[in-house]
């Protein structure tokens, strides 16, 4: 395909995705279904109303995708005290002043606040809240009118905003440092230093490499740290003149690996050695794939097993076969429940964080490096919020400071993502 | 150019979809949905490439009557009989009683839950090689898994139970582990995750990573 | 005696399997193969039926009636680009044009990227910082769900997560060496990451044995007692 | 060489032997054990035990055959107390074969003796949604309208015409949430969406495997209890007073782990006393 002509199909393809998207209007949602209380409630005859709760704030909900409304109200001075205990809020809606009203929701005593996530945008809406006291009940005045609506930023979400911001920033920063020559130190990560030994191991007993991404599809980032890592073996792999041979359990996959290592032999000069069975598919199921694995290692005797991607219970039976034929392990991911199991059974782990960092050691290109370096001023913000949060806190709980707490709280609130 | 129009492609998508999450407004609140079911429909067209390959390898490997060639044609004649026997079923396939769900109950249940289950018997060889006082970091692996194991199962029962004592010290000391030790090593791990993931995906939606898409042939 | 053509079939599968603890021989080798065959054609269907019928066809159907008929744009038609991602996905049987494939995996991929940046910034970054967030000690309870730290176990718990997620973070660190300070830091760093390996490997030995007793119960008080019963 | 020489390079196959017979031994005598409760599990059963009759529960089956001993046992006490305390069930699954261990859990329990005098009505009593694929989207459309994800339920009722669901429209309707996870999609997903999001009140059964990643969530109040594992489930069964298979599988339990726990004591006393190692882990790890 002609240069000009391809990337205006890109672009019509991309222009076509996001018009659909636009298109796919919400429909509306039908609101309101709570009626059973409110009839229950207005047939009743206050004897000893208890004093009402009045609302507070009645406003459409900030930074949302509508449909939705904040009802909050001052509590009834008989809430935990007075002669009436108020044991129950009732919220009432109308789309007129002068009603019908229904119930649209409850709120224990001693809560202050309601949100009514049954609304239609554009449409005003009345409210007024009923303070329940057993039999007897008393309602507040009637709110404003209000509408709900749509926002384009979730407002609640800005502190997420600016801490992914500020990371991105750093992990950009330094790629481009890299770029431009700037020298950094990289620490060694043992189960990189030992990849080459190990492939070469293998290439000297004359036996194959085993390759297992892991069990998840290409909507995993796992599985793609565990492809593009292959990309990078897979050179070697073809320099030594060394069988591959890489089972997959998902068709994208396999598809995605086997364009990775052809062009690795490619870029290593030997597109001859490469071929598509080298990665083949077994099946989409967890266990027989294992079970496949494993009869495949116990047969051809693999020298040297990779389990790099997204593992689940089949990290150890894989693990352990491979341990009981003799093959050099080296493996990563970032499951944190089954690193123990890979730490146990095998040679090398590459635990979480350097899983994803693998790829980028392997490649060697500055560019790729200094955005591993970006991921240590993530870890900086990271442990420097700990260290002060922790210290405000425990400071202000010892001194019972009320200055000290609220500004811990203020802190601490940055990292609620929500 | 057959490379940079997919990572125009990725690039464009990638970034609509960190915004996304900040965009409460329609359109941008149903992306992660639309996505999911995309992706399904993909995924579910890229299976008949994964299957014609596994029944290629397996018919090549009884034409050419290699090692084994005999369990090849038993893994064509499995798939035929359940891919027979769910297309016949229709769209209720699964419905108790079919041939589909009596292959499924007494067939493939059995098997996955038994390949499972030999877990039982790994994680003890496993144990008995790694955990050993090595060194400090093996020992302090072996201390933890070992005072874990203990306060799992009925070791207080048996042991400090006829002494009359109310306090577990088994089941305590395995508690204080998983709830502060324990969570201190996985918070780091999950904190350690989120950044490199994040710098992974950076690294994709800039095009600097790129090898997942092979050559540019 | 019952006979249950079903639970011996069953019984035989399960035995075979196990045979490979011992060592590879015709019997798992019979299992693994009906196992592979069988459970690849289970997960064809399946996706046919649920993803390919029930999200392609039942969306797009009616979207194209809804265009055809009376003229409207609805949303399913926005499967047709799916449909359509699906077909290029599949050109990979044709070798001359199977480079269109990488198009809709550049979307997957994109996409992925995207919503994970986000959702692991946010669930294993962001809040698990929140989490730890916390005072080592001091009577004061205070609203946002902490609770007062009163004794001196729950003081010194706390003081070890502080600990144990800094230093941890500390051994992940790329770009120092580890020597003199950080060196030691990064040194407690892996002792806490060895403690959590064992715990949790500890803790799941009792998962696995579940799954074994569920089979032997399969074997022992179905299969065997069927037998004699 | 030595005994302990021996000891060390044992064949692997001789601790499978012993790990089976242990299980196998104390099973086939049936004995009931006794067993004391944690705060996790007293955490979530004090929650679900001071729900009002007809509040309504949501039970989402996260598993598939494979995870069932150790999850079924706590999803039939669960199923089971509900029914005898009028609780209202609302079941679904996230994982295609979940609803029908649901359907395992409502047969054993109307089975049951304790219920054999009580009327429990499909529809009006308990429902079973059935599978809906989607994973996280899938509580996340709950979030707006249970409708959304689910238009019919397993029997193929539509969502209108279920007594039980009528004043059921999203998660602030529901009084408390049931998850039974063996992976994903499960708690993590409950909690990062129908909690964070959407403030549902949830407590769970997990797999040992799954239980320590929840344990974040127990410390932060994003749970109120949690059920791990087998244990987990016995101690359940013991709290709700039911007693079935989990209690008597934990003598079973118990001899794995001793068998486990003397074999790694073996191997130290062989490793100390040859003064070797013969494992291929890594020494600095």
């Amino acid at each position: 395909m002609k240069h000009s002509a391809s990337s205006t199909f890109a672009f019509l393809f991309l222009f076509l995705i996001f018009t659909g998207v636009l298109f796919a209007q919400d429909e509306p949602i039908d609101s309101a279904m709570v009626d059973s209380v409110a009839t229950a409630v207005e047939e009743m005859v206050p004897v000893n109303p208890p004093k009402p709760a009045q609302l507070d704030i009645v406003q459409d909900n900030p930074g949302d995708a509508g449909s939705s409304i904040h009802v909050s109200w001052i509590l009834s001075p008989d809430d935990g005290a007075g002669d009436n205990d108020v044991t129950s809020y009732i919220i009432y809606r109308s789309e007129s002043p002068t009603g019908p009203f229904e119930a649209v929701g409850s709120a224990s005593r001693g809560l202050v606040e309601f949100e009514d996530a049954t609304t239609t945008d554009g449409i005003e809406y009345y409210y007024y809240v009923e303070t329940v006291a057993g039999d007897d009940s008393a309602r507040s005045s009637i709110s404003r009118p209000i509408k709900s609506s749509a926002q384009w930023f979730s407002t609640k979400d800005i502190d997420t905003f600016i801490i992914g911001l500020m990371i991105s920033l750093s992990v950009i920063f330094f790629i481009f440092a890299a770029q431009k020559g700037k020298e950094l130190y990289l620490r060694k990560i043992a189960g990189l230093e030992a990849v080459d030994e190990a492939i070469g191991r293998a290439t000297e007993m004359g036996r194959p490499i085993l390759f297992i991404p892991g069990i998840l599809d290409m909507d995993d980032v796992q599985t793609v740290a565990g492809i593009t890592i292959l990309g990078r073996i897979a050179k070697t792999i073809a320099n030594y003149d060394t069988k591959l041979n890489m089972p997959v359990s998902r068709s994208i996959v396999m598809t995605t690996a086997r364009e990775t290592v052809k062009q690795a032999y490619v870029a290593a000069g030997r597109p001859e050695g490469y071929s598509d069975d080298m990665v083949h598919y077994l099946t989409d199921e967890q266990f027989g794939y294992v079970a496949a694995v494993d009869g495949i290692m116990v047969r051809e005797k693999p020298a040297t097993c990779f389990y790099l991607g997204a593992f689940f219970a089949e990290s150890l039976i894989m693990a352990e076969t491979g341990n009981s034929i003799g093959a050099i392990q080296i493996a990563g991911t970032a499951m944190p429940a089954q690193l123990p199991f890979f730490v146990a059974a095998c040679d090398y782990t590459l635990i979480g964080e350097e899983l994803f960092a693998a790829s980028a050691y392997l490649s060697g290109e500055p560019k790729q490096l200094g955005s591993l370096k970006g991921q240590d001023i993530g870890k900086m913000i990271a442990m420097a919020a700990i260290l002060i949060g922790c210290g405000l806190f425990t400071v202000a709980s010892i001194t019972n400071s009320e200055s000290l707490l609220s500004l811990a709280n203020t802190f601490r609130s940055i990292f609620s993502a929500s | 150019m057959r490379r940079e129009i997919p990572l125009i492609i990725t690039a464009v998508v990638g970034i609509a979809f960190v915004i996304q999450y900040f965009i409460p407004h329609s359109p941008f609140d149903r992306f992660e949905q639309l996505f999911s079911d995309w992706f399904f429909i993909i995924a579910a067209c890229a299976i008949w490439l994964g299957a014609l390959n596994l029944l290629k390898l397996s018919i090549i490997k009884v034409q050419r009557q290699k090692k084994d060639w005999q369990y090849s044609v038993i893994v064509i004649v499995s798939w035929l009989t359940m891919a027979i026997a769910g297309f016949a079923g229709g769209r209720g396939f699964q419905t108790p009683g079919t041939a589909f769900d009596w292959l499924y109950v007494n067939i493939y249940t059995p098997l996955s839950a038994t390949m499972f289950a030999i877990l039982a018997f790994f994680v003890a060889s496993a144990s008995y090689r790694a955990f050993r006082a090595r060194n400090v970091q093996a020992t302090l692996l072996l201390v933890a898994g070992f005072l874990v194991m203990m306060g799992r199962v009925l070791f207080d029962d048996i042991f400090f139970a006829p002494l009359g004592w109310d306090f577990q010290p088994l089941s305590e000391i395995s508690s204080f582990i998983m709830n502060y030790p324990n969570l201190a090593g996985q918070r780091a791990i999950m904190i350690g995750i989120a950044l490199g993931t994040v710098s992974t995906a950076l690294r994709i939606m800039l095009g600097i990573e790129r090898s997942y898409l092979g050559g540019g042939d | 005696m019952n006979f249950d053509i079903g639970i011996w079939i069953a019984a035989f599968l399960t035995l075979g399997i196990m045979s490979f603890l011992y060592k590879d021989n015709p019997w798992y080798k019979i299992s693994e193969a009906i196992f592979i065959g069988l459970s690849a054609g289970y997960w064809f269907v399946s996706l046919f039926w649920q993803n390919l019928v029930s999200k392609l066809w039942d969306n797009l159907w009616p979207a194209l009636d809804a265009l055809f008929t009376r003229g409207e744009f609805t949303g399913g038609l926005l499967y047709l680009i799916a449909g359509i991602l699906g077909l290029m996905m599949l050109m990979r049987l044709v070798p001359q044009i199977g480079w269109i494939s990488r198009w809709p995996l550049a979307l997957v991929v994109g996409a992925t990227a995207g919503l994970q940046f986000i959702n692991y910034l946010v669930s294993n970054g962001v809040i698990q910082v929140y989490n730890t967030i916390t005072p080592l000690f001091g009577p004061v309870s205070e609203a946002g769900g902490i609770a007062p730290v009163t004794d001196v176990w729950h003081g010194l718990g706390n003081a070890l997560i502080l600990v144990g997620t800094f230093t941890g973070l500390v051994y992940f660190f790329f770009s120092k060496e580890h020597k003199g300070f950080f060196g030691g830091a990064a040194r407690v760093g892996t002792w806490f990451l060895m403690i959590t390996f064992g715990a949790s490997f500890g803790y799941t030995v009792m998962s696995r044995m579940s799954l074994l007793i569920g089979r032997l119960d399969f074997l022992v008080n179905t299969w065997i007692t069927g037998i004699f019963t | 060489m030595g005994f302990w020489d021996k000891m060390l390079a044992i064949d692997r196959r001789w601790i499978f032997l012993f790990v089976g017979l242990s299980l196998l031994i104390p099973m086939s005598l049936g004995i009931e054990t006794k067993l004391s409760i944690s705060p996790e599990t007293a955490g979530l059963f004090d929650v679900y035990e001071n729900l009002p009759p007809g509040s309504k529960v949501l039970m989402s089956f996260d598993y598939d055959p494979p995870s069932a001993p150790e999850l079924q046992p706590m999803a039939d006490a669960a199923v089971k107390y509900a029914f005898m305390h009028d609780l209202k069930l609302i079941i679904m699954g996230l994982w295609p074969q979940g609803p029908l261990q649901a359907e395992i859990s409502i047969q054993r329990a109307l089975d049951s003796p304790e219920l054999k005098d009580k009327e429990v009505e499909y529809g009006v009593d308990y429902v079973n949604l059935g599978f809906q694929a989607g994973n996280e989207f899938v509580i996340q459309r709950m979030g707006s309208d249970f409708r959304e994800a689910f238009a019919m339920d397993i029997r193929g009722n539509r969502y209108e015409d279920i007594p039980i669901l009528k004043n059921v429209k999203n998660f602030s309707n529901i009084d408390f949430a049931f998850n039974f996870s063996a992976g994903y999609p499960g708690t993590v997903e409950w909690v990062q969406v129908a909690v964070d999001r959407y403030d549902v009140v949830l407590g769970a059964g997990n797999t040992a495997v799954q239980a320590p990643l929840a344990y974040p969530y127990l410390g932060a109040g994003q749970l109120v209890g949690l059920l791990g594992g087998m244990r987990g489930g016995a101690e359940f069964e013991v709290a709700t007073g039911f007693s079935a298979k989990a209690t008597v599988f934990m003598l079973s339990q118990t001899f794995a782990h001793a068998i486990v726990i003397l074999f790694i004591i073996v191997g130290n006393v062989a490793y100390a006393i040859t003064g070797r190692g013969k494992s291929k882990l890594e020494a600095d790890r």
